[in-house]
């Protein structure tokens, strides 16, 4: 705090009480709050943060140089370790950019199946980034909730293909295998179970008075900016910019919900599709803050659960195969393909190029939580270290991807 | 003095003086320890150790009310404020500032001669008279010089005492109380109007930008 | 014992009396330390309840009771690390004044009828203020560690625990007002009888005044919603984030003894103390229990003592109940809450009680009638005779000290 | 003078124990050139004043009869303990405005009279 004098019409001059000197502040790579290593670097003044620095790589493991030394189907377990906690939004969105290189159409039963599987997905993701939100504002309780359901998601997966986080499932051509016999009642059963167990989520944190305080109008994200940067998923929609991949993405990516019936989960004249199901939005929060990112995601689960209900009636009715998948070392034609996917935490874009033999010539990823991350220090300017946690939880950030 | 230092009083060396002794050592260790240390978080330490033994001190004497505000509101609340002055102003070179040496005879020189005036002070108006007959009172002073730290209820007549109702012995203290809390007052506003210093610092507004978009 | 050692074995007697009260302040110190190995497995049982798991269930046998010992030797066995830039005397001694100040102010609380360490006659008075010195083990912690983390968490403590003592001490002083003394002991024992009595259910403002007292003493231990000066997704551990081993879990204690305590003092001031629900010893023995003798006594302080032990132990289980249910506060709304909601909503009960007092309107006591016929029904600032003799009252009476049974003790007075 | 320790405790032992508090206050005042060890040096007279009142007013302690101040010696006392704490709010007030103004708390320092 030493500079006095003014630099421009937009600052402005604040009477301090006490002289007060500026701290910096590591925030990570080890802290319980930075989901993962990403390190904060904090300029403080007392409890007031004044910039935010992100450092990333911590993470790095070049998993896209790795992509140019294998086939499309070997780099599959390499998505999966890139959003570790959505593998199979991964594989999906890998699998679905070679096949659009290759122009491969799966069966109808894999498309079904692929929905399935990417809106479990989806729940599992959000129930994680749910509870870990809980935690970064000290509430501890529903992180076991949410796990417990995500157990659930996560047996269902392990019967399914094996795996329980790094699944390599879904992949090009279709599935490495069918769903097994009684998995579909097991995931209704499962569903509904779950529906109900999403009131005890709204109650211990979305309309906890609490919760409501710590991040109502906490760091508010205007739609311009959102845009500006880049941002998606729910991020994205939380400031009430109504884009999503599945209805207003690529044709190829698109395909696959056709016929599906869903409403994009974005606050309009204030309120929200499906919203009069869970208490609304309270009067504290602002159309962009972190209670709204909350909230979207909220609504998702609760929207992927019918899309998983449809799906599962359309792939009962389907009689075609599972899609079998691709030979290993596949001739991939000459050319490139990029393709966005609405991953659980926002587009997942894939991009491959080819010089026509079986291990492209270029594999790249663009990350959806990369984007989202940059907004930090803008969100974070002038807020307390405790909206810290709060903003950067509300990205709902994993390392894994960002860095890859 | 010789003549009362006999068997009798060593049968009285009881709990009340080893606390005594507890106590009292400990606040002259802690104050001497105050004057000594260089570092000024280390003396504010000092302070409190110090400052609490002394309220050790007041319950042995039997004003435990005394004591308790003195943990109260010594310790417990003027001495958070200068910690927390202390740790508001604790910059590495405010730390330890050592002090010249030619103070340091000044002052233990001072302090020496306070002390050399002191003591022997202590000893002429602490000592009980030499001669029995001397003070009427002399039978009741025998009774209470308790060998136990009896607990006396001081507090409603301390109370009593501050509302102005006098007792037999304690007097009205109303306008001095009533003094004391205007006092107090004042002081509270003068205090949160000196500390408000003028600085003027400027400040991006960027997210106050976005706030309100 | 003290006596006999002197008398009889002719002990040096300083010695004697230092020993013996080296012995006394360790059966304290086992007290809580044991207090809190039961309280740090019982968290972790609740915490493991609230979310659907069983908790501790190997170690020790079925209920993992020996899990906090294990622990414990593992704390023990750790490496006592030191930051390389702390203070490392004030480092080092600061868990103990943490500790001692959770410590101390148990000296101050009875158990039950007569069962207190030391009888003091403003007791509750020296309990907060001997708690309130744990706020200084907290903040010397965060400076001597050297970590920007821990002097965020010194700080916030500071601000806190100084702030919540307002509202605290405000609440603290309607039941001591109720009962006309500051003597724990005594306030517990107006409380006898059936529940009506217990100053919770005095009127409504008390009742309003309980849940104020134990929101303020939630925020003065540190505790969820209000645990900023730890605050784990923020300040990595807070004040504590570079102890390790037994150090580290100095802290823990003072925490666990805090936080039993304050209930404690809660269930003295608020919740009848040792007083069951109902007065059982009274039927069994045809009096209360402090104005038994001998064996009768003893035995309806066992009673009066599990009593009181389950109410405070009731409170800490609502503390951990609260911690594992809500999300934390901002420091900012965390001092909003004590300046703008605690502070005046007590004020304005404290007012409230007074008014009670001098209307004269019915109290919880009435709609049971009382078992004994003792102090409660004497009007509070008369109860304790100030003086001995008479002729200083009528002024006393002159400036306002009236109520509804003035009559009665100025008849007693005058007599 | 020096079988203090044989006796019970008086008025002698508590007056001594102020002193010294008292001069260690007094050193503490004259050597520190931090303006906050300079409070601390007057807390430390303040309290070593306030220990000869509780002391003088004191039935517990062996002691003279004439020097009876009875309760009056701990209201004194506690008028000391508040005031002690207004002056320190507003010395240390004080402090924080020359902190701000000089970046120093030496009192050395501030030894010119202007604003």
């Amino acid at each position: 705090m030493s500079t006095t004098e003014e630099k421009s019409s937009e600052n402005k001059v604040v009477e301090f009480d006490v002289r007060t000197d500026e701290m910096l502040v590591n925030m990570g790579p080890q802290h319980p709050s930075t989901h993962g290593v990403l390190r904060l670097v904090l300029r403080t003044d007392g409890e007031v943060v004044s910039e935010v620095t992100p450092h990333l790589g911590y993470l790095h493991r070049c998993a896209e140089k790795i992509g140019e030394n294998l086939t499309p189907r070997q780099w599959i377990p390499y998505t999966d370790r890139m959003d570790y906690l959505a593998g199979m939004s991964m594989n999906l969105g890998w699998s679905l950019c070679v096949e659009k290189l290759m122009n491969l159409h799966v069966p109808e039963k894999a498309r079904h199946l692929r929905v399935i599987i990417a809106e479990m997905q989806r729940i599992a993701s959000h129930l994680v980034g749910m509870g870990a939100y809980g935690l970064d504002l000290g509430s501890f309780s529903p992180f076991l909730y949410a796990f417990r359901e995500r157990e659930r998601i996560l047996d269902l997966f392990e019967e399914a293909c094996g795996a329980r986080l790094t699944y390599s499932y879904l992949t090009v051509g279709g599935a490495t295998a069918d769903l097994p016999t009684g998995w579909l009642q097991k995931c209704e059963a499962f569903l509904d179970q779950f529906l109900p167990v999403i009131d005890e989520y709204h109650a211990l944190l979305t309309t906890n008075s609490i919760f409501i305080k710590r991040c109502a109008g906490i760091g508010v994200m205007s739609a311009e900016m959102a845009t500006s940067y880049g941002c998606s998923g729910p991020v994205l929609r939380g400031s009430g910019v109504d884009l999503d991949l599945r209805r207003d993405g690529e044709e190829w990516y698109t395909n696959m919900y056709d016929g599906y019936a869903f409403e994009v989960i974005v606050e309009k004249d204030g309120h929200y599709p499906n919203d009069h199901v869970y208490p609304g939005v309270p009067p504290e929060a602002v159309l962009g803050d972190c209670w709204h990112r909350f909230y979207v995601r909220m609504l998702e689960v609760r929207q992927a659960i019918d899309l998983v209900r449809q799906a599962i009636d359309r792939y009962s009715a389907a009689t075609d195969s599972y899609g079998e998948p691709v030979k290993l070392n596949e001739k991939l034609p000459k050319g490139e393909a990029y393709l966005e996917t609405e991953a659980p935490r926002g587009q997942m874009g894939f991009y491959v190029v080819s010089d026509g033999s079986a291990i492209p010539y270029r594999a790249r990823a663009r990350s959806s939580c990369f984007c989202n991350l940059s907004v930090t220090s803008e969100l974070c300017r002038n807020t307390l270290i405790a909206d810290i946690p709060a903003i950067v939880g509300s990205l709902d950030i994993v390392m894994g991807e960002i860095d890859r | 003095m010789g003549n009362r230092n006999g068997g009798r009083w060593m049968g009285e060396i009881n709990g009340h003086t080893v606390l005594f002794l507890f106590f009292g050592i400990l606040t002259c260790l802690f104050s001497l320890a105050v004057v000594f240390s260089a570092n000024v978080v280390r003396m504010a330490f000092y302070l409190i150790l110090a400052l609490a033994a002394t309220s050790g001190l007041h319950f042995l004497a039997g004003a435990d009310f005394v004591g308790t505000m003195q943990l109260v509101l010594y310790v417990g609340g003027t001495l958070v404020l200068l910690v927390f002055g202390v740790m508001l102003t604790a910059q590495n070179p405010f730390i330890s500032l050592r002090t010249a040496g030619g103070d340091w005879i000044v002052a233990a020189l001072v302090g020496g001669i306070l002390l050399v005036i002191l003591v022997p002070v202590a000893f002429q108006i602490g000592l009980p008279p030499q001669d029995a007959g001397d003070i009427e009172g002399l039978t009741q002073r025998e009774a209470v010089a308790s060998s136990e730290p009896v607990s006396v209820p001081t507090a409603t007549r301390i109370g009593l005492g501050l509302l102005g109702v006098p007792g037999d012995d304690v007097s009205g203290y109303l306008l001095p109380f009533e003094i004391i809390s205007i006092h107090l007052l004042v002081v509270l506003v003068g205090a949160a109007y000196l500390a408000r210093a003028k600085r003027k610092v400027v400040v991006r507004q960027e997210s106050q930008n976005i706030a309100g978009s | 014992m003290s006596q006999y050692l002197i008398s009889h074995w002719g002990w040096y007697p300083p010695l004697v009396y230092t020993l013996m009260a080296m012995l006394a302040a360790s059966l304290v110190l086992l007290v809580i330390a044991g207090g809190s190995v039961v309280f740090i497995w019982m968290e972790r049982k609740v915490a493991g309840r609230i979310q659907d798991r069983l908790g501790p269930t190997r170690v020790g046998g079925k209920f993992g009771w020996l899990q906090t010992i294990a622990d414990g030797i593992k704390l023990l066995s750790k490496e006592d690390l030191r930051p390389e830039g702390a203070d490392a005397m004030l480092f080092r001694i600061a868990p103990y004044v943490a500790f001692c100040a959770s410590y101390g102010s148990f000296i101050a609380l009875p158990f039950a009828t007569g069962w207190v360490g030391l009888d003091i006659n403003v007791a509750v008075f020296f309990v907060v203020a001997v708690l309130g010195l744990e706020v200084f083990g907290v903040i010397l912690a965060g400076y001597a560690s050297a970590s920007k983390w821990s002097l965020f968490g010194a700080m916030r403590e500071a601000a806190q625990v100084i702030s919540y003592e307002v509202p605290l001490g405000l609440c603290i002083v309607i039941p001591v007002m109720i009962a006309g003394t500051m003597d724990l002991t005594k306030i517990g024992n107006l409380q006898s009888g059936w529940f009506t009595n217990w100053y919770l259910f005095h009127d409504p403002f008390t009742f309003i005044t309980f849940f104020v007292y134990y929101t303020c003493a939630l925020a003065s231990v540190n505790r969820a919603p209000f645990d900023l000066a730890e605050a784990e997704s923020e300040l990595v551990a807070g004040f504590h984030t570079e102890y390790s081993g037994l150090r580290w879990s100095f802290f823990f204690m003072a925490e666990y003894g805090s936080m039993f305590l304050v209930s404690a003092l809660g269930s003295i001031l608020f919740l009848g103390g040792w007083n069951g629900p109902v007065p059982v010893a009274a039927w069994i023995f045809g009096e209360h229990a402090s104005q038994l003798s001998g064996f009768a006594f003893v035995l309806a302080n066992v009673l009066g003592l599990m009593a009181f032990i389950l109410k405070a132990v009731l409170g800490v289980t609502v503390m951990m109940w609260i911690r594992w249910t809500l999300p934390r506060l901002r420091i900012d709304q965390v001092i909003t809450t004590c300046w703008k909601y605690c502070t005046p909503i007590a004020a304005v009960m404290f007012v409230g009680v007074i008014s009670w007092q001098l209307m004269g309107l019915p109290n919880g006591g009435d709609v049971l009638p009382h078992h004994e016929q003792g102090s409660r029904r004497l009007p509070g600032s008369l109860r304790e005779r100030p003086f001995e003799t008479g002729d200083a009252l009528p002024s006393a009476n002159s400036v306002g000290f009236e109520s509804e049974h003035g009559e009665q003790e100025r008849g007693q007075v005058d007599g | 003078m020096f079988d203090l320790l044989s006796q019970p405790v008086g008025l002698t032992h508590y007056l001594i124990v102020g002193a010294v508090m008292f001069v260690a206050g007094a050193v503490c005042m004259a050597t520190k050139r931090n303006a906050l060890g300079v409070l601390m040096g007057i807390e430390l007279v303040l309290n070593g004043a306030n220990l000869n009142f509780v002391a003088f007013g004191s039935n517990f302690l062996e002691r003279n009869p004439a020097y009876q101040l009875g309760l009056d010696g701990q209201i004194i006392s506690l008028f000391v303990i508040v005031l002690a704490a207004a002056e320190a709010a507003v010395a240390l007030a004080i402090v924080l405005n020359f902190y701000n103004n000089h970046s120093t708390v030496d009192v050395d320092r501030a030894d010119e009279l202007k604003g």
